[in-house]
């Protein structure tokens, strides 16, 4: 059984400079309320890994604005501006990914893989610095896992032991993180007893969750 | 060319995403992207029994929810609020791509900044301009059955089939169609070739709004809009 | 919408010969009816990829003592004695691979991925004949994808466009072998109408699915 | 060793069982092979708050169901039907052994063939005799992070923990414990620790049904069967 933590506290758990894969796409199944704890918290030197850094004023664009992040590994950025602006201007390093060859990278990290070979980029920016492998004659990028210090995970229902469902478009990136970081900080829309998400609808294995956000105050 | 739109009374981007869905076939796993793309999806009958992915997570994309009914947790790749047909399924971003990239997607839909004689496509960053990211459009192109562009003819009177990218390849991988407010063209071994032209339109006008070579046949028929 | 096929309908379009991928482990989750379907057409020369070979009179064991089976690529054969005394009589080609990496592998042929880097089997038997590639001074087996000319997968239920649900430890190697063949059949415990598995609960999409087996007779 | 077993009027195997369960933590993942090494689930009380996963796609494993109420569809590694706690979750063999291989699985534990002065395990293969297959052990060997092997310490006379395997190896990596009707036993760079005996046995008896080497501390206290 999981204790309730407050996003607050949460957040003073999250050393300056960590590494976070975050939930979320276009902060449709984003965790917000431990994006604002960060947010007050003033955490510094991120590097993000996300989908997407949402739009100025939503989501992880939040984190942007306030200056929280050194750097993100993201597959777009295009619906905001001042992440464009801040890569331009050489205070955030921005590495962008094949939105595909990302959630598999994560998820190599998490199930303990050492890499995965993949098609996309082939032929494009992304190749460049990469190890190109062939196999019966076709040309695979070498792609390497990565892996968070932190996953900050957005769920639809939570149980008391941490099982958790999604729901919808909120999906997303969250099952794959929950599997790829040493500490998964869980936020979910309620709470539930134990017995109420049945074996066949959880989606993400209470033991993989860490930290679950108590009821929102 | 704007002239010559308002005279068939319909507008470029309606004009290419009707002529777009013609080619999507009953029965098939369909990516529109954000923009132009998606707005293929109306002019696709439902009874065809096509499936549309948004790839941020939803097998059987609808159309925009009734006023006051939109749920924060369904929304397409733009971020924009949609429905989901019966039979819908919510899958995460590693089913997602899995799709993508394990060759179940039939086709995919996608706008283009530039297109060249080799069918490659350029459509993810202008250097030191606008840098948006791939997000999926990578693994589309280099994934889906069937590529399809869908753009303008040309931006800012500079024609976006060229003959060889500026712009960097979103794939190595040679797109099957381009449909565009003036024409239909097939990328090939031999290079581009005009298959259709817009109502009213001229081959001569589409071959001088074209930086690109086109093969031109010496039957090139007019677009079906229906 | 699907159209309802019987199992020898079904059965009738695999030829001698096809690689098959077949869900199930010892028997639970297994298409059973897809099973007694080509033990009564007679098929031979089967390439089977699943976990395991059941026991005899069971599951896949039944395709075993039928002699449909030229070759298996699985995990364990060690409660199928029958297994093992048609591979040392030379009747039966048996791969064993890990049962983690043959669940990658099956993975990767779905998802599109060239190969895979994994730890399990280095300085073992499994090693033999591989390349070893190493990363950040790790030594990984490059392991590569496999794909069926058939899946044939179990389901708990069904609906009319194919989605499928799965329950408790019947799930195993079902949802993923649905994205690995060129022609996938499911059968179902039961077929409900659209709507009735609502999208969350969906765990192969219908898209993935070719054939679905009619309510038994 | 049975007459000894037979004072301390214990079976061999639950004095393995009993003794192993001591090990595992509260609140942690654990993974039990087939045979001796799922006993060891009697011994741990709820209260432990562990989980216990079958590798074949469950968390959450519970005892035997009550006569008559067996799932078909719920079942553990060895095809036994099971039951599911509360808490429980359904989970494919992907996720199964994403888990297992991605380092979430906090102890495993698997019998033994043989085990050497390295630490080597080898349970999969007798060549030429019996071949079973791995199934999950390799997987759960390199990747559970604690591997504990549940054995008897003698197979017909035969001391199943040797100076080297002479079977087919199931990993290059050093198991952490070894425990057996007579000792437990600790694997590290310097090679077998003999860290406890069980109850009336002799520090000599051990070492004399052990053909491998054994380091000997000065005192190797008896085993807790609590």
């Amino acid at each position: 059984m999981k204790q309730a933590l407050r996003s607050s506290e949460a957040a003073e758990r999250m050393p300056d400079g960590a590494t976070v894969l975050i939930g979320g796409f276009m902060g449709v199944g984003s965790p917000h309320r431990m994006i604002d704890a960060l947010v007050a918290r003033g955490i510094r030197g991120l590097t993000i890994v996300a989908n997407d850094t949402a739009r100025p004023g939503l989501g992880i664009g939040k984190l942007i604005t306030a200056g929280a992040v050194a750097r993100v590994i993201t597959s777009h950025i295009g619906l905001n501006p001042e992440t464009q602006a801040r890569m331009l201007a050489g205070e955030i390093e921005v590495d962008l990914v094949p939105q595909g060859t990302l959630v598999e990278r994560i998820r190599a990290g998490g199930v303990g893989l050492g890499g995965i070979l993949t098609a996309t980029g082939l032929g494009t920016e992304v190749e460049e610095g990469k190890q190109v492998i062939e196999i019966e004659g076709r040309r695979y990028l070498l792609e390497l896992p990565i892996r968070g210090d932190f996953a900050l995970i957005a769920a639809h229902r939570a149980d008391y032991v941490g099982n958790l469902e999604y729901t919808l478009t909120a999906h997303n990136f969250n099952p794959i993180m929950a599997l790829a970081a040493d500490t998964v900080i869980a936020e979910a829309e309620a709470i539930v007893p134990v017995g109420v998400i049945p074996p066949d609808a959880v989606k993400t294995p209470g033991v993989l969750v860490d930290h679950l956000l108590g009821r929102a105050a | 060319m704007n002239i010559e739109m308002e005279k068939i009374g319909m507008d470029p981007k309606e004009r290419i995403a009707r002529r777009v869905a013609q080619e999507i076939v009953p029965g098939t796993l369909v990516n529109l992207g954000v923009g132009l793309p998606s707005m293929v999806a109306n002019y696709v009958p439902a009874e065809r029994g096509v499936f549309f992915q948004a790839e941020n997570g939803v097998i059987g994309l609808g159309a925009r929810p009734p006023e006051g009914m939109e749920d924060k947790d369904l929304t397409d790749a733009g971020g924009g609020f949609v429905t989901a047909v019966p039979g819908a399924a919510s899958i995460d971003s590693a089913m997602s791509f899995g799709l993508i990239r394990g060759g179940h997607l039939d086709m995919t839909v996608l706008g283009g900044l530039e297109v060249d004689e080799n069918g490659h496509l350029a459509n993810w960053k202008v250097p030191g301009k606008m840098v948006p990211g791939m997000g999926g459009a990578m693994d589309l192109v280099a994934g889906a059955r069937r590529v399809v562009v869908a753009m303008q003819h040309s931006a800012r009177g500079a024609s976006k089939i060229v003959p060889v990218c500026t712009l960097p390849l979103t794939a190595a991988r040679r797109v099957d169609l381009i449909v565009t407010d003036l024409a239909v063209i097939r990328p090939g071994e031999d290079g581009l070739t005009l298959v259709e032209r817009a109502p009213g339109v001229s081959v001569d006008a589409i071959v001088e709004a074209t930086t690109a070579h086109l093969n031109v046949p010496d039957n090139v028929p007019e677009m079906r809009l229906d």
